[in-house]
């Protein structure tokens, strides 16, 4: 598909309602983030990352895997657990510093925060469907700069040697916070460093979400039939600034942006989709309308949940209380004995560290 | 058996009762083990139960966690502990972190095995006493047996257990001394010190190799001096069995805390500190520190001069004793 | 200037007396850092003496290693003090030791900086003090500065230090207020401690952000129950002033440890065995800790309740005058 | 040049003193080999790793530099220590375990023991070298189990970015302890590795040394002009033990061993000289006299070095003495107040631990 939304190569299997649901999905994380981006500059939210023009990638990817399979993400990938069904509620509350966000995650894993320590974990699982004789895939997402990172390269040889069920997506955004793509690697594609595990490395377009699904497809059913691990490069491009606490006007050129914005995946889907009759401002504004609604009512329900006790700070670390956590609690409660011993749901204002 | 044969044991009656115990590492499959600990199991239960891994210490870590988080038992071996460091992050940022970090949704039932400590003429790195910092940073457990017998009880309750083990084994000792092992499992409780030698006047804290340095210099002092010594072997190094330690103390009053790894922070601090905090009106002394120097392990050449040996610790003793 | 600003003018002050200090990390160029602490030294010194790297933090300190042996004074930015675990290995295999296994022949004169601590609401693994596991692998000298002042002073010892130094800088004093600080350079010696408040009843020893917290609650208690209370900011970790410690001790018999990081095998604990070894019978209470727990470092909604403040140290202090 | 010592490729420019140099070399670091694993079985050194079957790597390496260059070895380089200049005597020292074998060590870095933690280093040299605007080059070699470790890839990779003056080379010897190269990565050759940093990768005979200068010869002129990093994959196959605590029986075929030892480089050196009437017995006998003289010597003179003093534990920790190294030393002196504050030369037998 190119920038005007018409298909230039061979198209994946998709009936026209899938595609529907595919921009219905797109649409609906992007309002997700949308509000997102708003409450956190609100202070209802802390840091918070945006994958604002790395839409196609997300749901590509979720669309692509089944519900068993294990997906490995990022910080970036929000948009990709939605989904994968996670819901908004349970997203946001891991940026609302509440360790309760994947405590019904299903295969997803939490958020790798350390960028790219987390291939060998998806390597790792896609070792235990090979012991354990299942057929699920296992996935990793991650960013360019990620694959500068010493355990990208050791996870892809040991999925190479092992010959193992997994797949190392690179959503190659051009940018590593104010690092560019070019300083990252003197490799001529991310892609190509798969062949120093000997394994498949695949280039797409990751603004087209069919060239995203396809991609996607062709490694997974790989994986699935025994025929080992693959790299997927998908290009992109990250349209707003890295985090909340940056400041993309610093490094990289305005031109650039604008360039790249003409070639965001939404609207090249949309513009696909009215080409094909799929489309109409009445569908849009219905889709947007309810993820509208589903994510006010996300963030209601994120924000009123239960606070945390200060118990909870002790839990979870073993699979029992240990004797020094035991004491340490006390000291706690008697610290406490004067305050409330409950967590809000405010995000105090901190000034100051970031500039 | 000696103690490799006894971990030999362990890990052969773990992966008989439970299929989903595997093995991994560098040379722990065809050649059973730089130490032969792991010798004879590639034959028994194929290469898919004893993985012959690429040599990369971060990655045989990496995958034992995304192994255990999808249901298998992971036995790693990192073939010595000084080669841990490489898979530091992925110990401390994730295998410790994941049942915290997703709720309890995910855990991370792994054993990481590895050969520690020094006295055996080493190259550089290969005599590692690295418990301190892996007691430090929370979320993982630690574990050090001193002999044959404790070593395969402690293994098996490490294998058992819901939540990553450090199963560190002093090489000093793989084949030091043998002791009446049963075939069957069984299991020795982790957290739990054991109390080698009950005594009046002096405790002594120690484990792994210098536990049998602290026998030696606690007998010496006991026939040549009338000095009655209590020695624990502490065994489980996080979480430590401080009522096992406080319960001693208020009955001796004096302390001698003996360990290989380096002083600053080490774990002879913290046993100092516990110990100030919950017993310091019984202390006839202030709990002293024989433990390795402020120094990198040593060239072997020097090694006599770092270690711990049953001078020191009888000066140590004298210490407490002449306070 | 505030502590940001201070840094900057460290760095700037080195740089332009010796053209053997290359900056290197991620982000450090032409975004100077994402705190902003390099802001403008690529403009003024050029792409080869502030180099932006690849996401590598094993690589950031690994080359330093090269660079540092082959003439140059390598001044490393780890983006957060929680990503230096990827660099675990080189630091304390290779840097750590490089001086020692050549017999003096190569040295390792780098300084590692890392933002570090917590309290500001970050992501996971964006608020580690983990000054304590360095501090006890043999061979680095830890400094973390709790002012601008000290900031640029300590930074410029540590930049002109034979020795590998790891600089943490608590985030959360970045800009949290400013002291006059001189644009010229000017040293703070490494190893020195700084008395920030002389006092009689008790000492409280403590670092970092929590120097200001023990501060706030040494005023405390002096207004509200005329506890004089000296207060010690310790600003080098390894080696820690123990002279400073044991001579406020002595006077004041009481004793309260501050510090952010997990308190198991902690600094606190050197310190509390260090002052129980030294000083004993000055002793009116044994040294209380008062830490982070020995868990994770919390996801940012229950931080509060994981971080030591001011009711904490006068619980502590209580703990110290009551016993 | 074949095993049979006959040349197949270009020859690179060596005068015919100058390969009897090399042959001379190759013959006497032989020499030392042997002679250390004869005191090693005698228990007169420690932990010892032999480079058999890999001269010509060792020689050609050190050939190829110059002297100030920077080298990076491993425990399984002392060859290329003794044909950079370093005396044998002074790696005997490290073998010994007395930390002053590299005190006077030239830019000869220490043997790197952990494995592959060192390509980062030759880079951070080679930088150094970029940033001071010198022409030295920077080699680090190591084995084909190294080019597992995350460390390698990361270093190729800033070599890459940073065109660096720096050569990785891999002397494959098919083996890492028990598992042969097919089981370290699924690569076709390790040299293709370099393609994941956008760098050069050159497989060349490692035991052939016409073929390894040349090799390292290109890579070093390369670097010297600017042009960047390479890496070079030697061919070459351990004859012997890993190490003198391993059995090489427990996991290969005796007959590949056999294979091998037809191809090893010495004796195809020696046919080729034969071939060009460089060789006669008299110059085998008299460079074989002189070498064992030499080792002899050397080996005397590390056995009678003066001893380490136990102050010495504490120096060469930082640039002065710690307060706590301070007094760490007097507890120690007076724990040996009644003992000899001095090392032995003689290595202790210890029993046990390795099987
Ligand atoms: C190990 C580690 N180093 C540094 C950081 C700080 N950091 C967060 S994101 C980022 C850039 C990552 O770039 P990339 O991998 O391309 O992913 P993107 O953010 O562009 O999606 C950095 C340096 C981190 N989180 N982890
Ligand atoms: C990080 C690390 N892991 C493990 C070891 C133990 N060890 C020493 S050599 C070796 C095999 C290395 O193989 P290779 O890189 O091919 O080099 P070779 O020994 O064959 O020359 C191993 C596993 C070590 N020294 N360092
Ligand atoms: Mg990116
Ligand atoms: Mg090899």
């Amino acid at each position: 598909m190119d920038e005007n939304g018409k298909v230039t190569g061979e198209m994946p299997k998709l009936t026209n309602d899938e595609i529907k649901e595919l921009y219905k999905k797109m649409v609906t994380i992007r309002v997700y983030d949308d509000k997102t981006m708003k409450i956190q500059r609100q202070g209802r939210v802390g840091p918070y990352i945006s994958y604002l023009g790395q839409e196609a990638c997300q749901v590509g990817i979720a669309a692509s895997l089944r519900k068993d399979d294990w997906f490995f993400p990022t910080y970036r990938d929000s948009g990709a657990l939605y989904a994968r069904g996670m819901p908004l509620k349970d997203v946001l509350l891991y940026w609302m510093g509440d360790a309760r966000g994947f405590a019904n995650a299903g295969n997803n894993f939490p958020i790798c925060i350390p960028v790219g320590t987390h291939p060998p974990h998806a390597a790792g699982a896609a070792f235990a469907a090979k012991i354990k004789g299942k057929d699920y895939v296992s996935l990793a997402t991650f960013g360019d700069g990620a694959t500068s990172r010493g355990d990208f390269y050791e996870a892809m040889n040991f999925a190479g040697v092992f010959n193992l069920p997994v797949i190392f997506v690179v959503q190659n955004n051009q940018w590593a916070i104010s690092v560019p793509r070019s300083r990252q690697t003197a490799s001529q594609t991310i892609a190509q460093k798969a062949i120093s595990a000997g394994i498949d490395g695949v280039v797409a377009d990751g603004n087209d979400i069919f060239s995203v699904i396809k991609a996607i497809r062709y490694a997974a059913d790989k994986a699935r039939s025994g025929k080992g691990a693959t790299v997927i490069e998908l290009l992109t491009y990250r349209l707003g600034d890295h985090s909340s606490a940056d400041d993309q006007k610093k490094y990289r050129e305005q031109a650039e942006v604008e360039t790249w914005k003409k070639k965001e995946p939404v609207e090249r889907l949309k513009k696909y989709m009215l080409s094909k009759g799929l489309w109409s401002e009445k569908f849009e504004q219905d889709i947007t309308a309810e993820a509208t609604q589903a994510a006010e009512k996300a963030i209601t329900d994120a924000e009123n949940i239960p606070s945390q006790k200060l118990d909870e700070l002790f839990e979870n670390i073993f699979s029992e209380m240990t004797p020094n956590l035991k004491e340490e609690l006390e000291e706690l409660k008697e610290a406490y004995k004067d305050r409330s011993t409950e967590s809000t749901n405010k995000v105090e204002k901190i000034e100051g560290s970031f500039p | 058996m000696h103690m490799v044969a006894a971990i030999n044991s362990a890990l052969d009656n773990e992966m008989q009762r439970d299929k989903n115990v595997v093995l991994l590492g560098e040379d722990v499959g065809v050649n059973g083990g730089v130490f032969r600990v792991t010798d004879g199991l590639f034959k028994k239960y194929g290469a898919d139960r004893v993985v012959d891994t690429p040599l990369a210490e971060l990655s045989i870590v990496g995958l034992s966690i995304g192994m255990a988080a999808a249901g298998l038992k992971p036995v790693a071996e990192i073939q010595f502990s000084g080669f841990t460091y490489a898979s530091f992050e992925q110990l401390v940022s994730h295998a410790a972190r994941i049942r915290y970090r997703s709720g309890g949704k995910f855990t991370c039932p792994m054993v990481l095995r590895s050969p520690c400590g020094g006295g055996i003429h080493a190259l550089e790195l290969h005599s590692e006493s690295n418990e301190a910092i892996y007691s430090h940073m929370p979320g993982l457990k630690v574990v050090i047996p001193s002999g044959p017998y404790e070593a395969k009880g402690l293994l098996i309750s490490a294998i058992r257990s819901k939540d990553p083990v450090l199963f560190f084994e002093p090489m000093k000792l793989y084949r030091a001394f043998r002791e009446e092992v049963p075939e069957t499992p069984y299991e020795i409780p982790l957290g739990k010190a054991n109390l080698g030698k009950e005594g009046k006047d002096v405790t002594i804290i120690s484990w792994s190799t210098m536990y049998h340095v602290s026998m030696l210099a606690a007998k010496k002092m006991e026939e040549e001096n009338g000095v009655s010594c209590e020695v624990i072997d502490l065994r489980t190094i996080n979480p430590i069995d401080t009522d096992t330690i406080i319960n001693s103390v208020k009955k001796t009053g004096r302390v001698v805390i003996v360990h290989e790894g380096p002083r600053n922070a080490g774990m002879g601090a913290e046993i100092s500190a516990q110990i100030t905090e919950k017993a310091m009106l019984s202390l006839h002394a202030p709990p002293i520190r024989v433990t390795g120097y402020d120094t990198p392990y040593p060239f072997y050449k020097t090694e006599k001069f770092y270690l711990p040996d049953i001078e020191k610790v009888i000066i140590g003793i004298n210490k407490a004793m002449n306070f």
